[in-house]
């Protein structure tokens, strides 16, 4: 299915782009790391653990099911304020 | 009760900010404020703050809300940088009014504690050695968890 | 180390007092206020301050030396009118600035906690019923007792 | 021997005055209250635990002795803030 794919900060310079359109078969976060790392090892930065997952302007686990047409943003932890 | 968050990369000014907030409300005794700014040193030269628009306006405003339901407060707000910030300059400014002023100081440490750990903004610093992004601290995960549950995540 | 305290019949201007702290120090990352106003209700007309002169400031001053001891700060200030207040007019405004948030959050709420309890303060209150003189809170002692050990007591 | 005695807020208020001098035999906060009860009734509001002596610019406890020439300050509970 076709996703948005945004990446901030260090993981936004890591993978060279702010923004992406995918087409993947990956039906969760973890399916779409996956995915990432198989089309471009750069991506492994995103298996971290400390990488947040926001979909649709919530975070959510990996688990999350994703569905056709989300923004699903990769984030490094925050650091405000 | 009135709740104003606002992300801007225009300078602000805290006092007038606070003052804003003060008097408004006639049984409203308590101001407190917290206010956050470029801090030197390490040959830092200047910082450079990222966010995700939309997404950290509404964790914002939602933290606001937490304060709102936690404490019996009159206002809060939240009013944070984005962009290059030189050494001294403000980035943050976080304000609360309430009858008591233990409800107003707890809000507002409240709010600066889970901004940090809730809130999209990433801080890259510049010195003479080049740029580097600022990792998150784990203390900083320990002070929000003072005031939130274990299990509850806040939404962004 | 900056220690400012000053007891005034004159208003002042919180906005300003906390922008004269701001900024000062390259170091200093965190700014932290709190100020308490006369809060309306309960037919409340108007607040007098009474307080024992020369030893007030020598108590305000003890409480941000004892602040600066507890804390790494940069400046701490307490600002206490007296006299007659209006509704919604400023008593009181405590600051602290220093390196880390956490420091500065404290130093405040410590200074406001333990002035309620340790300065010679009176308030009388005038109502539309005449005016009487405002009785200590148990929980006032209580904040203070937070903040210091139970056999120290503070000199004034 | 003589002191300075001085009445704050509603102790002010009650004893009528906010400073007298007083030639007394009393030797410590204690019997100084009792001097001033068996004086003028009035001052039985400064036995009350709540009020504070405060000499010559520090609090001290009832037991404090006092010494000629001290300046003696009743106050009832602080209240500022």
């Amino acid at each position: 299915m076709s996703l948005t794919v945004r990446y901030f900060a260090a993981l936004r310079e890591r993978m060279g782009t702010a923004e992406e359109a995918v087409d993947t078969p990956a039906t969760t976060g973890t399916e779409l790391i996956a995915w990432l790392i198989e089309r471009d090892s750069r991506a492994n930065v995103l298996e971290h653990p400390s990488t947040r997952i926001i979909v649709n302007d919530e975070i959510v686990s990996r688990k999350h099911a994703l569905k056709a047409g989300d923004v699903v943003a990769f984030c490094p932890p925050f650091s405000g304020g | 009760m009135g709740i104003r968050v606002q992300v801007q990369s225009e300078r602000f000014d805290a006092g007038q900010l606070l003052n804003a907030m003060s008097g408004t409300e006639s049984d409203c005794g308590a101001v407190a404020s917290f206010s956050g700014q470029v801090r030197g040193g390490k040959g830092l030269i200047a910082l450079e703050l990222e966010h995700y628009p939309g997404v950290t306006e509404k964790a914002l405003l939602r933290i606001a809300q937490h304060a709102a339901e936690r404490w019996d407060l009159r206002q809060a707000t939240i009013i944070h940088r984005v962009g290059r910030m030189e050494i001294g300059e403000e980035i943050v400014f976080v304000g609360a009014t309430a009858p008591h002023r233990r409800a107003a100081l707890d809000a507002v440490s409240f709010m600066i504690d889970v901004l940090k750990t809730q809130a999209p903004f990433w801080k890259k610093e510049y010195d003479a050695n080049g740029e580097h992004w600022v990792e998150a601290r784990g203390e900083d995960d320990q002070a929000a968890a003072r005031w939130l549950h274990e299990k509850e995540e806040m939404s962004a």
